[in-house]
């Protein structure tokens, strides 16, 4: 296990691609030390930022310590093997991420694990905007894997999803699941507004309060949903079939005592 | 006549803060025409405010006196106005759920009478908010 | 004053009728020259490596409001391809529209020196030059959107050619254009209203006119300005199926309007406009008809928009097509951008895949053509950049056509729809050096009415491609790969008489560029009276004086001046 | 003596109007013909006011002391050359030729380079980035367009001649203008006195407050009987130009995206479950679904109140949908109310040079683009940055205090013409020459079409364009660079603005431009 710990707190950015475990694997402290890095617009390495130490156990094979806020790009890429951020993390962590796993015991910035196409990532703070969705432009959302969130997370989650399951413990932003296509989200708490906005398919799992675009319609209600192979959530849920202006079949299912407000639906049942 | 209402605030353009900021933000048409909100006639009322009370105008951001006018067009109920300037600023916030766009429009705010109190001129308002000015 | 000598490589100079001759170039300053003091020369050792002119591309939008909104559109595809700034180089990005310096490095990576611009409305020529002024080691020019513009509708339509003729030059020469592009004549303008026209005897609606009457009176207009090229012309109905009539049909029109044997139409990306079958599903190639009628005709040149199996950005001036394209789903983009009283436009990402039989037999439509047409002075090399796929897969298509072992190596990956329903497979013909010389500078540079450019004889321009290809030792066709790798980085490239890349590395990056536009004088100039401002004001929403390019968004400017007959 | 210059290109709003007459005398504007009012404020009267800066400061012990453009200059390299991620913002009131060398200054920083477009379209920017756009340039409006949506915009105020120059009040080769008639409705409405101060506005001589007539538009079923030309506007409070339309929805804030989702629905022929939508009943809604599927041309312009509420760039891009949805029944277009008069154009030279319109961090050595990461309000907010310079704008007017207060923490280097507010601030303060007015230069007007800006007068002695200053101080940067022996770029830089004074060229002229000749000399 490589011990990375910042030695100051960093004032700009830091991009750190270069830490994920397959870039880490067969090289000397040394040689790990001299990977490059970019402090602002300064090139430096990683040794000049880090404390690096080298110890005997397998697993994490890479922890990180310290204010980390503004390290971003950590776990690009990676393949396999795991990390563990000891703190808040900055953005884009775990982009492109096709496994292993990633732990983030603080919060995470925007844009962890965008892209991702495999693996874990387990927030216990909060996910920041834009996790788990693509970059700017394009429609590459998640396409696998698994990212859980102890806390809450903020707008624009789960964009374009194509597949894998995102957990959420506390509260979603607004326009969670935004374009999704497939897999699910599971929301314990409330969801800010635009909830599924344009999205064609997939499922969305709302244990709290939310607000239902006009868009969607009511199908069914169903007494329990299943979210993985080994969770199920008892509702009893009302099921909206949306988006109707992207002709869209993805599944709303929100828990039907926490939105009393939603009750004049039944009347199209 | 309650003391607080609680409304939405809206910052935008008006053609007088247009022709104002061209005429130079020192000036005094810049500042007649920013450091000000627009009411709905009848939030006037329930304040007990009149064209020209100055007024705060409180958001979980910032506080700033200015001047209350009438909304002329139409009817807004629980909807202020205020142009945009830094007056306004004051009160918008820093939120842009990583998008780059600030808080500017339709978020809560808090008015209340402040009969005499000074509405503060630009290099004031620089110098409260920022600690420095042109001086 | 430079001088400098190329010695003992092989030159293939079409123009001039040498094929691998093993002689010297000379250059001094920017011309080449019969003879210089070798003593004083730089000597660059080309033994053992092919030397061609510079390259000279005929189409390929790099420039304009067009192109810099489908560079806006596409962050995803900047992405992938960031381009580190380096003391030579500015920074930039690539991939299907590069940003402007990189597309002036990549091209002369290449060993291209002059690159024609697809299209622009007139409306926006300003913006097209300041981005060509930023597109460094290239020489360039731009093509003026014309057929569309509502001056020419009214006057062809009441068969005014001699007033059409001096707005047109007024046109161009306010542009600060080479030529005249029609695309989609009369469609551009009903799309305006959201229709479009399907066949080159439709009415276009509001101004009694047809395309057939709009593409011949250009060609008319043409012909009495003495303009240096053709027209270039993007025809009727282009991606539809069953297109490749309308192809034939606009041919035929235009056959007696050539008087002296010579080309009065250039069509470009003839690929995108070969299509037979009455829908997708029984989509067909028409490269065999299209073929048939060139070999035995001399009135058209071609360009081939052929397409490579890349996720590029389809962008042109025909809105209509664009949009029918993004009816036919799997798009998340659409970008419509129309120009009032003069053209429309339209922009969509799109991936060519091998395994979808559509692009699948489009590609080797592309290549059918190049390859059936027997004179490659007819049909010359393009990928339409971005259209058909960015122009850094020219060494690509070049692999392809001088090397069957190249074709069957990729049909092999693709949809065997490639296979069936084209005559490619059965195709055994491998262009030679001399061929491909032709098609990717000699013969566009002669279409283009380019004296100075396409070859190497003496008082041609100094832009020169010096390849790592021993024409002795290296057979093209079975070391396909080889010679790909050869023309993707040109061992150098010379821009006016400057070495600017070496390996394949820009070691240059200095030498702006010119911008070559035309000045058709006419005998009786275009009266810009009260009548015509008034007109003017009435049809843009610009005003007149406000309207024309002037000479400082030209940085270094090359104007050919041509007497008119009007 | 004085003399008349035509056809200036008035330096305010994205409409970019170039219809204006201007008289100058002394080398002064003394009257402007054909613009509106805030054109009248900064033509005639705020391009020289008093709050005019004409020499460089410093701020020393919180004091701005004048300085010799050289100390300013050395000065201002010195900070960004020393800062680790500076921030160059703004661009929005500066010629295309400036901004030019603003990329290449930024290229040779590793900085941040972002511009005011994140504060007011940036998301209409991003939107197009997702889903494209439908767009037209604004004659195309003018000749045909039947039936023209105002969403979230109030042009009268933000725009003024956007309705006189380009859709209502103008006509068209297929479509004529609707003024007459509303002035019709005005004069059956308030008589003959009223109509005296409805066309003083329409002259622009004094702004538009006056009488109480109230046109809440006729009933829907009215909109689709109407002849001409129909205008719609769509907003969360009543406007002037909502007076002007003839149909006006009054929709709760924040709730563009759901009522454009209703919309799309209705387009698209799907039932809706609930009766009303932003409080709207969806009978309404259906309404202007109708008028909207039935037009020839359809236009929807819509302004910062879609880009600012609630959604940001996810309302245009709804919006967006649904022009691109009517596209399927008849023709449709949509376009951004861009605010500054060369905000487009820093998108545009930004893309070109860079592959990117704004949000562009250089710290890497190559652009990277990501809106909420790179813009200025982000990077301000998170405390990123350790310097700024700010060009042709005025954050200090126009960012939140919240924001601001994290700039203030940094040093700043600000150029601009006048005193604004960011001036103000300002720790490196450089006088410029107002662009439009004192030089000329290009800049794109909201539908991208780049339009020449005129020099009408001289600038005071001293004051130097903003391309002349930004080279200067790259110069400098590069100079302190090569000192301490770091790689610079090499790209010379040569300011090549327009001389615009003398007379267009006509078919006739055969001026070769000088610059030929010098570089061919050069290669040679």
């Amino acid at each position: 296990m490589i011990t990375l710990t910042a030695l100051r707190s960093f004032s700009v950015p830091v991009q750190a691609p270069c830490i994920t475990p397959e870039n880490f694997a067969g090289k000397s402290i040394t040689e790990i030390k001299a990977l490059p890095v970019t402090e602002g617009n300064c090139n430096v390495t990683l040794g000049d930022l880090f404390k690096l130490e080298q110890t005997p156990e397998e697993t994490p094979n890479i922890t990180l310590n310290g204010d980390l806020g503004k390290v971003k790009r950590v776990g690009q890429a990676m393949k396999s093997g795991e990390i563990v951020i000891n703190g808040n993390i900055g953005m884009h962590t775990g982009e492109k991420m096709a496994g292993g796993k990633i732990v983030i015991t603080g919060n995470a910035g925007g844009w962890t694990g965008s892209e991702m196409k495999k693996g874990t990532i387990e927030i216990h703070g909060d996910g920041g905007d834009y996790l788990a969705s693509p970059y700017r432009g394009n429609d590459l959302g998640m396409k696998g894997g698994l990212i859980t969130v102890d806390g809450n997370v903020g707008s624009d989650v789960g964009c374009h999803l194509k597949g894998g399951i995102i957990k959420i413990k506390g509260s979603a932003g607004r326009f969670l699941g935004y374009h999704m296509n497939d897999g699910v989200i599971y929301v314990e708490k409330d969801c800010d507004v635009r909830t599924g906005a344009c999205m064609v398919g997939g499922k969305i799992v709302v244990g709290g309060t939310l607000e239902i675009l006009p868009s969607f319609t009511i199908d069914s209600i169903k007494p329990k949903v299943k979210v993985d192979n080994i969770t199920s959530v008892t509702g009893p849920f009302y099921v909206f079939l949306g988006d109707l202006s992207e002709h869209g079949t993805g599944k709303l299912f929100v828990n039907k005592s926490a939105n009393s407000a939603l009750k004049f639906y039944e009347k199209y049942l | 006549m309650e003391h607080k209402l609680l409304a939405t605030l809206i910052t935008g353009r008006t053609i007088e803060q247009g022709v104002g900021k061209e005429k130079g933000k020192g000036s005094e048409e810049y500042f007649d025409s920013c450091a000000v909100c627009f009411f709905d006639k009848s939030d006037m009322l329930s304040l007990g405010i009149k064209n020209g009370s100055t007024v705060r105008v409180t958001s979980k951001y910032g506080s700033v006196i200015v001047k209350a006018k009438k909304y002329r067009w139409g009817t807004t109920p629980g909807m202020v106005f205020m142009p945009c300037g830094s007056w306004a600023n004051v009160v918008c916030g820093d939120e842009t759920y990583s998008m780059g766009m600030p808080l500017y429009k339709g978020f809560p705010v808090e008015i209340e009478p402040a009969p005499d109190q000074p509405v503060l001129t630009l290099e004031k308002l620089l110098l409260q908010q920022f600690g420095r000015n042109s001086a | 004053m430079t001088e400098i000598l190329i010695k003992n490589g092989f030159v293939v100079d079409p123009r001039n009728k040498i094929n691998c001759e093993k002689m010297d170039i000379a250059i001094k300053d920017n011309k080449i020259v019969k003879k210089i003091n070798e003593k004083q020369a730089q000597i660059i050792d080309a033994s053992g490596l092919t030397i061609m002119a510079g390259g000279v591309d005929i189409h390929s939008h790099i420039a304009g409001a067009e192109v810099n909104l489908g560079r806006i559109i596409r962050p995803e595809d900047h992405y992938k391809d960031p381009v580190r700034k380096t003391p030579i180089t500015r920074s930039g990005t690539g991939y299907s529209i590069p940003s402007t310096f990189v597309t002036g490095y990549r091209y002369a990576e290449m060993g291209y020196t002059t690159v024609f611009n697809g299209s622009i409305a007139s409306m926006k020529a300003k913006h097209a030059h300041e981005e060509l002024n930023d597109i460094p080691l290239l020489d360039k020019g731009t093509f003026i959107l014309t057929g569309d513009w509502w001056f020419v509708l009214e006057n062809l339509a009441k068969n005014n050619i001699d007033e059409c003729a001096r707005l047109v030059a007024w046109l161009i020469h306010s542009a600060r254009g080479y030529a005249i592009k029609v695309v989609n004549p009369g469609g551009l303008e009903s799309w305006g209203f959201g229709r479009n026209v399907h066949s080159i005897d439709d009415q276009v609606p509001n101004f009694c006119i047809t395309p057939r009457e709009i593409m011949r009176g250009l060609i008319k207009v043409n012909k009495k300005l003495n303009m240096p090229h053709t027209i270039h012309l993007h025809t009727n109905n282009l991606g539809v199926p069953g297109n490749y009539q309308t192809t034939l049909d606009t041919m035929k029109a235009l056959e007696d309007l050539s008087t002296d044997g010579k080309p009065v139409a250039h069509i470009t990306h003839i690929q995108f406009a070969c299509f037979k079958g009455e829908n997708w599903r029984k989509f067909k190639s028409g490269a065999e008809d299209i073929s048939k009628y060139i070999n035995t005709h001399n009135h058209i040149t071609l360009d081939m928009g052929q397409v490579t199996f890349s996720d590029t950005t389809t962008m042109t001036a025909d809105g209509p097509f664009e949009f029918s394209l993004y009816e036919m789903g799997g798009h998340l983009k659409w970008v419509n951008s129309d120009v009032e009283t003069e053209s429309s436009g339209g922009i969509i990402p799109f991936e060519y895949k091998r395994n979808s039989p559509v692009n699948a037999l489009q590609w080797s439509i592309g290549l059918e053509l190049a390859l059936l047409i027997k004179d490659p002075w007819k049909i010359f090399m393009t990928t339409d950049h971005p259209n058909g796929g960015p122009f850094y897969d020219y060494p690509k298509v070049l692999a392809w056509l001088y090397s069957k072992k190249a074709r069957e190596a990729t049909l092999k990956k693709c949809h065997k729809s490639a296979r069936k329903k084209s005559l490619l497979p059965s195709i055994n013909r491998e262009l030679t050096l001399y061929e491909i010389a032709i098609m990717t500078r000699a013969g566009t540079a002669q279409a283009l009415g380019l004296p100075n450019k396409g070859h190497l004889g003496v008082g041609a321009d100094a832009d020169v491609a010096i390849f790592n290809i021993n024409p002795e030792t290296l057979d093209i066709a079975q070391k396909f790969r080889t010679a790909r790798r050869a023309f993707a980085h040109a061992v150098y490239t010379l821009k006016d008489g400057v070495i600017v890349t070496k390996d394949g590395q820009i070691v240059n990056s200095q030498i702006p560029g010119r911008t070559i536009w035309v000045d058709a004088q006419t005998k009786d100039p275009c009266r810009i009276d009260d009548d015509m401002k008034r007109k003017f004001k009435e049809y843009w929403t610009m005003e007149y004086e406000n309207y024309p390019v002037t000479d400082h968004y030209i940085k270094v400017s090359d104007k050919v001046t041509v007497k008119a007959s009007v | 003596m004085s003399k008349i210059i035509n056809n200036v290109v008035c330096p305010i709003c994205g409409c970019l109007c170039d219809d204006l007459e201007v008289t100058v005398e002394n080398n002064e504007i003394v009257k402007m013909k054909n613009g509106c009012a805030v054109c009248d404020a900064k033509m005639v009267h705020g391009y020289k006011s008093e709050e005019r800066i004409l020499k460089p400061l410093i701020r020393k012990d919180g004091k701005l002391i004048p300085v010799s453009m050289d100390e300013a200059i050395k000065k201002a390299a010195q900070i960004l050359a020393d800062a680790k991620y500076p921030l160059l913002f703004g661009w929005s009131s500066t010629v295309g030729e400036a901004q030019r060398i603003g990329v290449e200054l930024a290229e040779e920083l590793g900085s941040a380079l972002d511009n005011c477009c994140s504060v007011c379209h940036g998301p209409s920017v991003m939107a197009t980035q997702e889903i494209g756009i439908p767009a037209a340039t604004l004659g195309q409006t003018r000749h045909r367009a039947d039936l023209i949506v105002y969403w979230a915009c109030n042009p009268w105020a933000s725009h003024p001649r956007h309705v006189e120059r380009y859709t209502a009040f103008t006509s068209g080769r297929f479509e004529s203008s609707e003024w007459k008639n509303y002035m019709q409705r005005l004069k059956a409405a308030s008589g003959r006195k009223k109509m005296e101060m409805a066309s003083k506005r329409i002259a622009r001589v004094e702004p538009p407050i006056k009488p109480k007539v109230c046109f809440t538009g006729p009933p829907p079923q009215m909109l689709e009987q109407k002849p001409g030309r129909k205008m719609i506007v769509v907003d969360v409070r009543k406007t002037m130009t909502a007076e002007i339309a003839d149909y006006f929805l009054q929709i709760e804030p924040n709730r563009d995206y759901e009522v454009i989702e209703a919309l799309r629905c209705l387009v698209t022929d799907q039932e809706i479950d609930v009766d009303k939508v932003g409080g709207i009943p969806i009978d309404t809604l259906r309404d202007v679904a109708d008028a909207m599927m039935n037009c020839e041309f359809g236009v929807i312009y819509f302004g910062l109140g879609m880009t600012q509420s609630l959604g940001r760039f996810r309302n245009i891009e709804i919006a967006i949908a649904l022009a691109r949805d009517l596209n399927r029944k008849t023709k449709f277009v949509i376009s951004p109310m861009r605010g500054h008069f060369n905000v487009t154009g820093a998108n545009n030279v930004f893309a070109w040079q860079t592959g990117y319109p704004f949000a562009i961090d250089f710290s890497q050595g190559y652009p990277q683009f990501n809106p909420g990461e790179n813009t200025a309000v982000d990077l301000l907010k998170r405390g990123d940055n350790d310097a700024t310079l700010i060009i042709a704008a005025d954050p200090g007017a126009h960012f939140p205090s919240v924001i601001m207060q994290n700039m203030m923490k940094h040093p700043l280097i600000t150029i601009n013409p006048d005193m604004n507010a960011i001036s103000r601030l300002g720790d490196v303060v450089f006088p410029a020459q107002w662009c439009g007015i004192e030089y000329a230069g290009t800049a794109y007007r909201m539908d991208t079409v780049p339009i020449t800006l005129k020099k009408v007068v001289e600038a005071p002695p001293g004051v130097l364009t903003d391309e002349e200053l930004l080279s200067r101080i790259l110069k400098e940067v590069r100079a302190i660079k090569i000192k301490r022996g770091e790689p610079v770029g090499q790209t010379e830089i040569t300011p090549t603005h327009p001389d615009t004074t003398k007379p267009s060229p006509t078919h006739k002229t055969p001026a070769k431009p000088k610059q030929t000749k010098k570089t061919k000399e050069r290669l040679k």
